[in-house]
This record gives C-alpha cells, structure tokens and sequence, in this order.
C-alpha cells in the first residue's frame, strides 16, 4: 500500500524530513511505518500519531493511500 | 462560528468587533461573552525569549479546532463560538490566540471558553519553536514538567 | 487597575484597547488576557423585557468593587485588573458589565476574572428594575429560585 | 447620636423614601434603627445593611455620625 508520512516539530529535526510516500505491505500499523523510516531509531514515548487528520495510537493498522502523520506532544495556545 | 488559522499579526478586537456585527448582530439573547487571549511572553522558562515560531498541521488543526468548539455548542448550550490561532513568526506580545464564546447565562461561556482552551492546549496540533540567546529551542507541554529540549 | 460606574453606554472593546494602551504598553509579561462581557437581554423570567434600570450604592459599590480587584491581585497574582459596570437605564443589547484581567499564566487571569464576577453578582451593591409589558419589577438574585416582585 | 440611613431598591420603595437623618439613643443597633423608621413593618429576611460603606449585620452598633444604609439582595452584574 501506498502510505503518505508526515513529520512535524522536533520529529521532523529528527528525521531530517517533513514528508515522504512509502510502500508498506498489507496490515502493515503506524508504528511498522516508524520503523521502516526512522533509520532504527526507536518510536519516541510521547510521539503522537494521527491517521487522516485524527488521533490513533501506534498498533493502528492503516489502509492503502492514509496520510500518516509523526508529531510531539503540542504546545499551541 | 469562525475558527481561523492567520499568518499575520491580528487586532483581536478589532476582530471581536466585526465577528459581532457581522455574524451575532441584534442578538439579544446574549447575556455573556467569554473571551480569553493569549499574548507571547518575553521570559519563559528562566529565559529571555527574542522570537518564536508557530507551527501546524494544516488542515489537521483546522479539523480539531471546529470539533471543539461544535462540542461546546452542544455541551455548554452557548450560542456561538469563535477561535482564532496566530503562526508563523511572532513577537512578545503578539497575540497568539483569541477564544470567545457567547451564551444566554454567564456559566455556560465562563466554562465553554475555558474547556476549548484547555483542549486547544493538550489537544491542538500546535508547536512553539522559541528564539533564546543560546539559540532555539522546542517547547515542551507544562504538564511534563516544563521539561525543554535545547537545540542551540 | 480601573474601576469605573458608567452612565453611559459604552464601548467594551474600544475601553479595553484604551486602557491597555495607556497603563498596560509593552508589558511583555502579560500572557493572558480574561475577560467577560454581561449584556442586557431582550427576555428574562418568561418575559419580554423592554428596559432595565440599574441602580448602585455610590460611594460603597466603587469602594467593594475595587476591594475585589485588588483581592484578586493578591490571590491570584494577576498583574492588573479593571470593572466597568453601567448604571441608569438601560436596553437591550447594551453592554452591563466588563471585567478584564491580566496575567502571566492562563489560569490565573480565568479564576481571577471567575471570582471578580461571582463575588460581584452576590455583594456589590447594584440593583436592576425590569420593565415589561405588565409594568415593573425589580429582580430577584438567582440563588432564591428566581422569584420575582411584581409591583405594576 | 445622629444617624444618616439610606434605602435602595425595593426597600426605597417599600419606606417611599430615600434617605433621612435620625436620632437615636447611644448604643442603638442597626435593628433599632429600622424599628424606628420603618412605621412598625418588620425588618426583612433578607435585608442587607451597610454601615459606612461595610456590611454589617443586623445586631450592629451604631456610632455618632454614621452612615446606615439598607438594601434588598443585589442583583447587578
């Protein structure tokens, strides 16, 4: 499946990246995604994670053409 | 109800202003308006602060911020509600956010407006980039622990 | 601070840039504003309301209305605190009441600007006569049920 | 003593007047005071008192030159 990934704040430092399209294999999660592109480094404790605009959690298992987004805990307001 | 996301520097009453004449005009079923607004600070965390940077997730934030104040109408019983969000790149007392609610009895607006600011708070996807003399760093949420990650 | 009883109608929004600009400028501490508008409505009580007159104590309701603000200040450590409260007659839509308060964190300034309204409704000296279309009545505080004194 | 008593509200209304000066006998209360001025109505329930600007209860005693002053629950704001 086709899966677009997003990255925002401190996440996006970290990765060096603020999007990309991956290929991920059926029943693949939010988290296998993390792994594919985060270069071994481990998912972060306090990541949020939100599939097409809502929050999920990270054993949320996505579906062909999701937009994935990786960001820390928000500071607005 | 008006949720904006505004790249530039905003006058909130001025905006107060034209939001009543324009949406809320005549009624006169408003006994209360709540109304909070947040300014940037110079000093934050034991640091002076020069600028700082407001990131969203557009689309996303825009998402978030009309499904809490539809939540406020129906659970708060307030007649209208409005939130405006300053990004991009701001200066001390540059507004930053400006809630308003209205309603028929004071109750309903006092806990609206605080309930949409504690939510846009934990909830909004939001990010604050602050400018410091050792460079700039990422703000992290108070309730853990006012912890801060320096990237100077 | 400011504690004003106005004749007049006034303008809330214009009063608060006034005031921010002439005893508030550049105070880069302030990081958040609460403030609360009480309007007059059109219906109370199961009728129609035409005009209200409000009434006040002089000399006592400036001097409680400045004990609360200042009050306030200590509590909650607000940086400044103002009420503008209309008396005379009134109609709807018009503005009543004001309260604004300043503060470094947001909780302060809501539980500042909370506790000024509550404090306000149950013992400053004010007093509103309602007129409808069976005559007058002066209002009854909320936390006696609501009862009224029909005096036609 | 010489008293300076005021009445707003419902209790102007109730007394058809809106201030007066009285004399009353040292160590008189706030009470006493009613008692005298008000032609033999019973003091209300739920009467406020204020004396010089503070309130006080009913049982209050009053001084020389004070300043009484009598007013329904408020209802502003």
């Amino acid at each position: 499946m086709k899966i677009h990934v997003r990255y925002f704040a401190n996440i996006r430092d970290l990765l060096g990246k603020d999007s990309e399209r991956v290929n991920i294999g059926v029943g693949a999660t939010a988290e296998g995604v993390w792994n594919l592109i985060a270069n071994g480094s481990k998912i972060p404790k306090d990541i949020l994670i939100a599939v097409n605009h809502e929050y999920v959690d990270a054993k949320h298992v996505l579906k062909d053409g999701d937009e994935l987004a990786f960001f820390p805990p928000v500071t607005g307001g | 109800m008006k949720i904006e996301i505004i790249t530039e520097q905003f006058d909130p009453w001025e905006l107060l202003v034209d939001y009543k004449k324009n949406q809320l005009q005549n009624d006169s079923k408003i006994g209360a308006s709540s109304i909070f607004l947040g300014t940037m600070r110079d000093f934050n965390d034991e640091e002076d602060i020069k600028t700082m940077e407001l990131e969203h997730y557009p689309g996303m934030t825009e998402k978030y911020l009309t499904k809490l104040v539809n939540d406020s109408i129906k659970k708060f019983k307030i007649i209208d509600g409005l939130v405006v969000h300053r990004v991009g790149l701001l200066k001390p007392t540059d507004p930053i956010v400006l809630v308003a609610t209205w309603s028929e009895h004071r109750d309903n607006a006092f806990n609206a407006t605080r309930e949409i600011m504690e939510s846009l708070k934990s909830e909004a996807p939001f990010w604050k980039k602050e400018t410091t003399n050792n460079g700039f760093r990422w703000v992290k949420p108070k309730n853990q622990n006012e912890e801060i990650v320096n990237e100077s």
